[in-house]
């Protein structure tokens, strides 16, 4: 019982990041009917939001102590952030340690200006082009933003932790009367469960009752049409784009302390996040949470250690034979609309 | 001439041409110079690849150029080819011929059972199921079929599958006389056995198992010609085109699609079959998503639906992913050498993060810019120099008229 | 008994009663309308005919055998074909080869692999489908994209590709919806020839009045899902049961 | 007029004056004018880096190739001369390899087993290198190994921790100064069992692939002949990020201790989640649960920030060591690159400079030449004190280091504390303990 309640913990966990990424891809493929290959890449740089507003926090300048020396055996130069010197060195050092939620913030206008740039420069001129090619271009372009990443920030991982207070766990065994350490979950894991819950709700209430999102809506039900009513529909999805990117982005600054974020973790989120797109159906923004919430807590069942011992290898592959099963079962995935890329 | 018309006949002597001097066209510089070290491609290896990938491409274009089918996972029967050559060459012999006609035949039967499973849905969905079930093939050949500890080691894992010195073969022998193992070949001809030939600075190399390669590609690009121009071809670009008016036709679609879909199979394991019998190694990340998308990528850079395309594609894309990677520091400064030195260091500086470990970077950008350019792929870029020099001409003769 | 035989369809689209009790029968070699004010169920009972529909209740025979439950293309292989409201062709293909594609339907049945020989070299088809353009008025055409021409002639080459397979019974959905009055009348004298050219039944769903009163021999009137009257056209002009339902004008 | 081989620097000068050439047949490429493959004719040599220059090790390869880069140099007499001061063979000159003056290709190998033979196949038949070197991953270590078996060329081993690449997929060719997983084991365990105690029990989380295989196998094995018991052993999709579901039963199933058989970005993923996940707090059986990552990189470790501090495991080399031969190599390489080499690019290094010492005293490139020159080779003076490289299966036998995620780490280079050199007669097993069993050398092939 207790190692199903915390796989359940684990898969809402899984499957907020999922979700998250996946709401945006169905925003931009909803509203702008384009199939965006570098949305990984937006949630990588959104990561990389995190990492970069932490490293200029940390901008240090060098100070020598004679006292110890370096691995060449020169005097060792100790690093000094700035922040410490401007701030004193509490709030310099709280600054540092607060960096991942502040570069939300920060994130923001980044990630709305890249998606603007990203929405005006290139992909509206794929509107009217085959599928095909916006999956090419937007690929090409994921794979430029991600080798642009890299050379700034190389191959590796880069540790960006979460704020002190966040760090460690919490014993919900205790809580609802199982053993000590039965079901222990990390705070931050709680506090990103929470926000992806808080960001999903806003972007439905945005659409839902706000004119702004009203007039999205019916365009994402007929484009045409609403095009007649002389509303300038191009200008408001060049906003929508904007704000796909920056939910994809505030997705990867909060997933930074969870995994270490690297130059590639956009790639490593492509896939699953179009599988999950289309498992919810294609054009559906309910769906695509849904799905994402249902494999995120299927792939946390997998596995567990019994559900491996009956099939050895299930968590290997177990999205895409979910994938298979529902799109062989619903035509067009659990919400999808008729005749929404069928051709 | 064999049954294609005039301008096919050009065109399948040109791609024959092409691939049958290839050993000169691709060798432009001289030995030892600078520019062979940076963009010669004419060793074995390199040529083997574009032709194998040219078989691969022009199968999948047959699927998707003609009834606009996007497989996602097409690499699945690449890597499927590949393990079924290999364990050819493990349990029976050495002999190439054999190992491919197994891989094909693999191949196909998967493709059939992969198709019948998928073709239920279209559009994006049919490419999200050939995409989850490659994935599935390739994750299970990575661990769980490939665990050398355990009885069921069917693809050797993360190394690859690969001959050993205990293989007891049927025909021919586990080890040589010398202590190696056997080398793959044709009826006694050594795949890897290679004629060499000085010309000045130049030097060619004729490699057995490229013209292997090479020949075989020609036939697939012969028969591919033929599909496309057969009755099914012009069904199949019915079903791309109309499907509800194929079945208000008495047209049954799904046997077309079927049908192409086990054909682009057939050549991707063809291709596969030859990758492991040029070198008998197969890898899982034959069958990873990232090539399952290469192999679209090369169909779109060549042109979609077109005859030709697909062997442009597939040759741009392996000669810049090979060349480039191999680009390092010391080539740049050896290559830029007659500049200024600060202007050699500037612009070094500056190409280093373009080649060598950057060429991802390269390979990106030039994707966007074909395709945003050249919206029908590499073969438009064709048509368009085509036409810049007919009219040209045309101008030319315009200008002439009045003086006369 | 005629070549179609409607008996007591009925269809339901959740609380609405789209077909109710339908009975029809279409005459051999003669040209049957079914007309009647929008949302009557004209579509859904020609929906029904030729298998993208199942009706909830009755049958359907064609020539004595059952079209129910089976798929369109089974449907058409018994010689049913249908033109569609807005043409339906092969747009990315050219004259020629949408007229060849029927042509080869007609001849090697819903699917055969014939993938290396020639197109071209088909020399029957090529004939026949040549002849066939011929006949209607699109040789000049023959090399053109299908997309670029003009509805009038995508019209045309619609009902060619139906009429090259030889049908027993031709279907035809408003076939002048949205034409100009010339191309109206253009459509109505191509019809026209056809039957008296041809051994065929044509059983044609319309709108308009003029081309109506022009073609049919027979016209069923279709009220809220169910059969109204069915007559010649000369009755049916001056029936008042049709004047108070369809065309609007109090008795 | 018919003068055919395949090594390319010799061909300017032996080529036909005009028109055309011919042809013989040759196998592999290798031509019967030459003695052997890529027999280098002019004044130079090429020996072909193949490492990991895209994808997730290309940090680690980027450091290969600075100590290859290094060790040209040296070789050509340029620089301070690193390790070549302190090596115990001085057949060295500082003036290329025979004379040769040494010049090198690279390649990407991706760290996929196809794209790494493609890039050595192109470095070989293109380049005409006479030996490949390199590569962060032991898939990529054997199937390039087979490779250049196969071609006659010789293989020197870069990271490639497996116990495979030694053991059953052996090759004449191929040789592997890094240590593996056995040894990572036998070094380990006895520090295990002194800190954490003998009753202790182990729950492996192990990367599904075969280097993971090798490392759970060698690890339980070391750590139940000392008294552990290992709970349970669960295989995690190389593909994973997250591995929160796989970590939140450790707790729930009684042990103590876990074992991360990871590395790379699996490494950095699963520490930082098990980090997360409060383990290092906990206590159980009321022992104060830990954790063990057997395999460390630094470069690896810095990605996993400040979960590492306390954290035990093996490393092949680290530039803290105080002997005079790693204090050469970290000076001479920190003053070109204003950082610390990895232990990669030790091995590397060390790699290239067995090689080029092992031509010096065959006398020859022939790869047979060579490979008799390196078997049985004892030597000292690149780090890890006196060093085997063993006749019967190529592996070199040295000193295994256990070290320490650093609690006050000075730089972000100061990651690791060397707890203890574990000495050589520790970890040194028969040619044929089971784990290595099934393969074997083979013949030296020249091609």
């Amino acid at each position: 019982m207790d190692a199903i309640i915390l796989q359940i913990l684990n898969g809402l966990d899984k499957g907020s990041a999922y979700a998250l990424i996946a709401l945006g891809l169905t925003l931009i493929f909803g509203t702008l009917g384009v199939v965006n290959f570098a949305h990984g890449a937006l949630f990588m740089i959104g990561a990389f939001c995190a990492v970069t507003l932490n490293k200029l926090l940390s901008l240090s300048y060098m100070v020598e102590d004679p006292t110890r020396t370096d691995f060449l055996g020169k005097p060792l130069q100790v690093a000094t952030p700035y922040v410490h010197g401007w701030f004193g060195e509490a709030t310099g050092e709280a600054l540092i340690d607060w960096s991942v939620p502040l570069a939300i913030l920060f994130s923001i206008p980044v990630m709305i200006a890249v998606g603007f740039i990203m929405e005006r420069g290139l992909i509206k001129h794929f509107y009217k082009r085959p599928h095909a090619d916006q999956i090419l271009v937007t690929f090409g372009l994921a794979i430029v933003l991600q080798e642009l990443i890299k050379s700034f920030y190389g191959a590796n991982p880069i540790p960006t932790p979460a704020p002190e207070v966040f760090r460690g766990s919490f014993d919900f065994g205790v809580m609802l009367g199982f053993d000590p350490n039965a079901i222990i979950y990390p705070y931050w894991r709680m506090v990103y469960f929470a926000f992806s819950a808080l960001i999903i709700g806003a972007v439905f209430a945005f659409l839902r009752f706000t004119t702004f999102g009203m007039v999205v809506r019916a365009g994402m039900a007929d484009r045409e049409t609403v095009g007649l009513l002389g509303i300038n529909i191009d200008k408001r999805f060049t906003i929508m784009f904007g704000l796909a990117a920056a939910v994809a982005g505030v997705a990867g600054v909060m997933y930074a302390p969870i995994n270490s974020p690297n130059y590639h973790m956009g790639m490593d989120f492509l896939v699953l996040s179009f599988v999950v797109v289309v498992v919810g159906g294609m054009g559906s923004l309910p769906g695509a949470v849904l799905a994402g919430f249902m494999l995120g807590i299927l792939e946390a069942f997998a596995s567990m250690n019994q559900v491996k011992a009956i099939i050895p290898g299930i968590d290997q592959i177990i999205i895409y034979l979910i994938a298979i099963i529902i799109i062989l079962t619903r035509p067009r995935g659990l919400m999808g609309k008729k005749g929404v890329m069928e051709e | 001439m064999l049954g294609l018309n005039k301008k096919d006949t050009l065109l399948f002597w040109i791609v024959a041409a092409l691939a049958l001097l290839a050993p000169f066209i691709l060798n432009p510089f001289p030995e030892g110079s600078s520019l062979a070290q940076m963009f010669n491609a004419g060793y074995p290896d390199l040529m083997q690849r574009f032709v194998i990938f040219g078989i691969l491409v022009i199968g999948f274009n047959i699927l998707f150029g003609l009834t606009g089918y996007l497989s996602f996972g097409h690499a699945a029967f690449l890597g499927i080819g590949s393990y079924s050559a290999v364990w050819m060459f493990k349990l029976v012999g050495m002999n190439v011929i054999p190992a491919i006609l197994l891989a094909m035949i693999v191949s196909g039967v998967f493709a059939l059972l992969i198709g019948y499973i998928s073709l239920r849905r279209s559009g994006i969905y049919f490419s999200i199921l050939t995409l989850a079930i490659a994935q599935m093939c390739y994750n299970l050949a990575y661990s769980v079929l490939g665990n050398p500890s355990s009885n069921f080691n069917l693809t050797n894992g993360e190394t690859g599958l690969q001959l050993s010195l205990d293989d007891a073969r049927i025909l021919g022998e586990s080890v040589t006389a010398e202590g190696a193992l056997p080398v793959t070949n044709f009826f006694g001809l050594a795949m890897r056995s290679s004629y060499q030939m000085d010309v000045g600075g130049w030097l060619f190399t004729f490699n057995a198992g490229y013209y292997l390669s090479a020949i075989i590609m020609l036939v697939s690009f012969y028969v591919s010609i033929r599909i496309f121009r057969s009755p099914f071809g012009l069904m199949l670009r019915a079903v791309k085109s109309n499907q509800q008016r194929m079945n208000y036709t008495g047209l049954n679609t799904r046997p077309y699609i079927l049908a192409a879909f086990v054909i682009s199979g057939i050549y991707a394991g063809l291709a596969g079959g030859l990758l492991s019998s040029m070198d008998p190694l197969a890898g899982a990340e034959r069958m990873h998503w990232t090539a399952s998308g290469e192999i679209v990528i090369m169909a779109i850079l060549g042109g979609v639906g077109t005859l030709i395309g697909p062997v442009l594609g597939a040759g741009f894309n392996e000669y810049f992913k090979n060349i480039l990677s191999k680009i390092n520091d010391n080539v740049l400064h050896d290559w830029l050498g007659f500049l200024p030195d600060g202007f050699e260091n500037l612009l070094v500086g500056f190409l280093h993060y373009f080649v060598g470990k950057g060429w991802h970077l390269t390979l990106g950008i030039m994707f966007m810019l074909v395709i945003i350019f050249l919206p029908g792929g590499l073969v438009q870029g064709g048509q368009r120099i085509a036409r810049l020099f007919r009219r040209k001409k045309n101008s030319d003769e315009t200008q002439q008229t009045p003086a006369e | 008994m005629g070549i179609l035989e409607v008996k007591n369809v009925g269809k339901r689209f959740g609380g609405l009663q789209a077909l109710n009790n339908v009975n029809l029968s279409v005459a051999e070699n003669t040209c049957h309308a079914i007309i009647g004010p929008n949302g009557a169920g004209k579509s859904t009972l020609l929906n029904c005919f030729v298998g993208k529909l199942i009706p909830d209740t009755g049958s359907v025979m064609f020539d004595g055998q059952s079209v129910l439950g089976r798929t369109p293309y089974e449907i058409n292989q018994m010689g049913i074909s249908r033109v569609f409201q807005t043409p339906e062709i092969f747009a990315d293909l050219s004259v020629m080869e949408n007229m060849m594609i029927p042509v080869f339907a007609k001849r090697d049945g819903s699917f055969r692999m014939h993938a290396l020989e020639g197109m071209m070299g088909e020399k029957d088809i090529v004939e026949k489908a040549e002849a066939m353009l011929e006949d209607m008025g699109l040789a000049n055409k023959r090399e053109m994209q299908a997309s670029s021409m003009s509805r009038g002639d995508k019209r045309r080459l619609e009902i060619a590709m139906c009429l090259s397979q030889e049908p027993r019974l031709l279907l035809l959905d408003e076939p002048t919806a949205g034409m100009a009055r010339a191309d109206t009348n253009n459509t109505i004298d191509l019809l026209k020839q056809i039957k008296e050219e041809r051994d065929i039944t044509i059983a044609i769903i319309e709108h308009d009045m003029h081309v109506v009163f022009s073609l049919a021999d027979r016209i069923t009137v279709l009220a809220q899902g169910t059969p109204l009257v069915e007559d010649s056209p000369e009755n049916i002009k001056g029936h008042p049961k049709v004047r108070e339902a369809y065309l609007g004008e109090a008795a | 007029m018919s003068k055919s081989n395949f090594t390319r620097r010799g061909m300017l000068k032996t080529s036909a004056l005009a028109g055309a050439g011919v042809a013989l047949p040759t196998i592999f490429t290798a031509s019967s004018a030459a003695a052997y493959m890529n027999e280098p004719k002019g004044g130079s040599v090429t020996l072909g880096f193949n490492v990991p220059q895209t994808g997730a090790y290309a940090d680690e390869g980027a450091d290969e190739l600075r100590a290859y880069e290094l060790a040209v140099e040296h070789l050509n007499g340029g620089g301070d001369g690193g390790m070549m001061n302190t090596f115990s063979s001085k057949a060295l000159q500082g003036n290329g390899i025979l004379g040769k003056k040494v010049e090198y290709v690279t390649g990407d190998t991706q760290t996929k087993s196809d794209a790494a033979r493609a890039s050595a196949k192109s470095m070989i038949e293109k380049d005409g290198a006479i030996m490949i070197t390199g590569g962060s991953s032991s898939g990529v270590a054997v199937a390039v190994q087979g490779l250049c078996q196969e071609a006659g060329i010789i293989f020197m081993a870069g990271l490639t921790h497996s116990n495979d690449t030694t053991g059953k997929d052996k090759k004449a060719n191929g040789f592997r100064h890094f240590f593996n997983a056995y040894m990572s084991a036998a070094a380990l365990a006895p520090v295990l069992k002194n800190r954490y105690g003998a009753d202790r029990k182990a729950y492996h989380l192990t990367a599904d692939y075969t280097w993971g295989w090798t490392q759970e196998e060698s690890i339980a094995a070391a750590t139940e002949e000392m008294g552990w018991e290992t709970v349970n052993k669960v295989r995690t999709p190389l593909a994973a990020t997250d591995f929160s579901s796989y970590i939140a039963p450790v707790l729930n199933s009684g042990a103590d201790v876990l074992v991360l058989n990871h590395y790379g970005g699996n490494m950095v993923n699963s520490l930082t989640n098990a980090v997360q996940f409060g383990l290092r707090e906990k206590m159980v059986n009321g022992k104060q649960f830990e954790i063990v990552v057997p395999l460390y990189s630094r470069l690896m470790a810095r990605g996993a920030g400040e979960n590492v501090k306390g954290i035990l495991g093996s490393t092949n080399w680290h530039w803290s060591l105080t002997d005079e031969a790693s204090q050469a190599f970290v000076k001479s390489f920190g003053e070109k690159f204003g950082f610390p080499p990895s232990q990669a690019a030790h091995t590397c290094y060390v790699q290239t400079l067995l090689y080029a010492d092992a031509c010096e005293r065959a006398g020859t490139f022939n790869p047979c030449g060579i490979g008799e020159a390196l078997e049985g080779f004892e030597f000292d003076g690149l780090g890890n004190g006196p060093t085997l490289y063993r006749a019967g299966d190529h592996q070199c036998f040295k000193d295994v280091l256990v070290v320490k995620g650093k609690e006050n780490p000075t730089s972000e280079f100061d990651l690791l504390e060397v707890v203890e050199i574990t000495p050589r007669a520790q970890v040194e097993y028969p040619v044929d303990h089971p784990m290595f069993a099934g393969g074997a050398l083979g013949a030296c092939n020249a091609g």
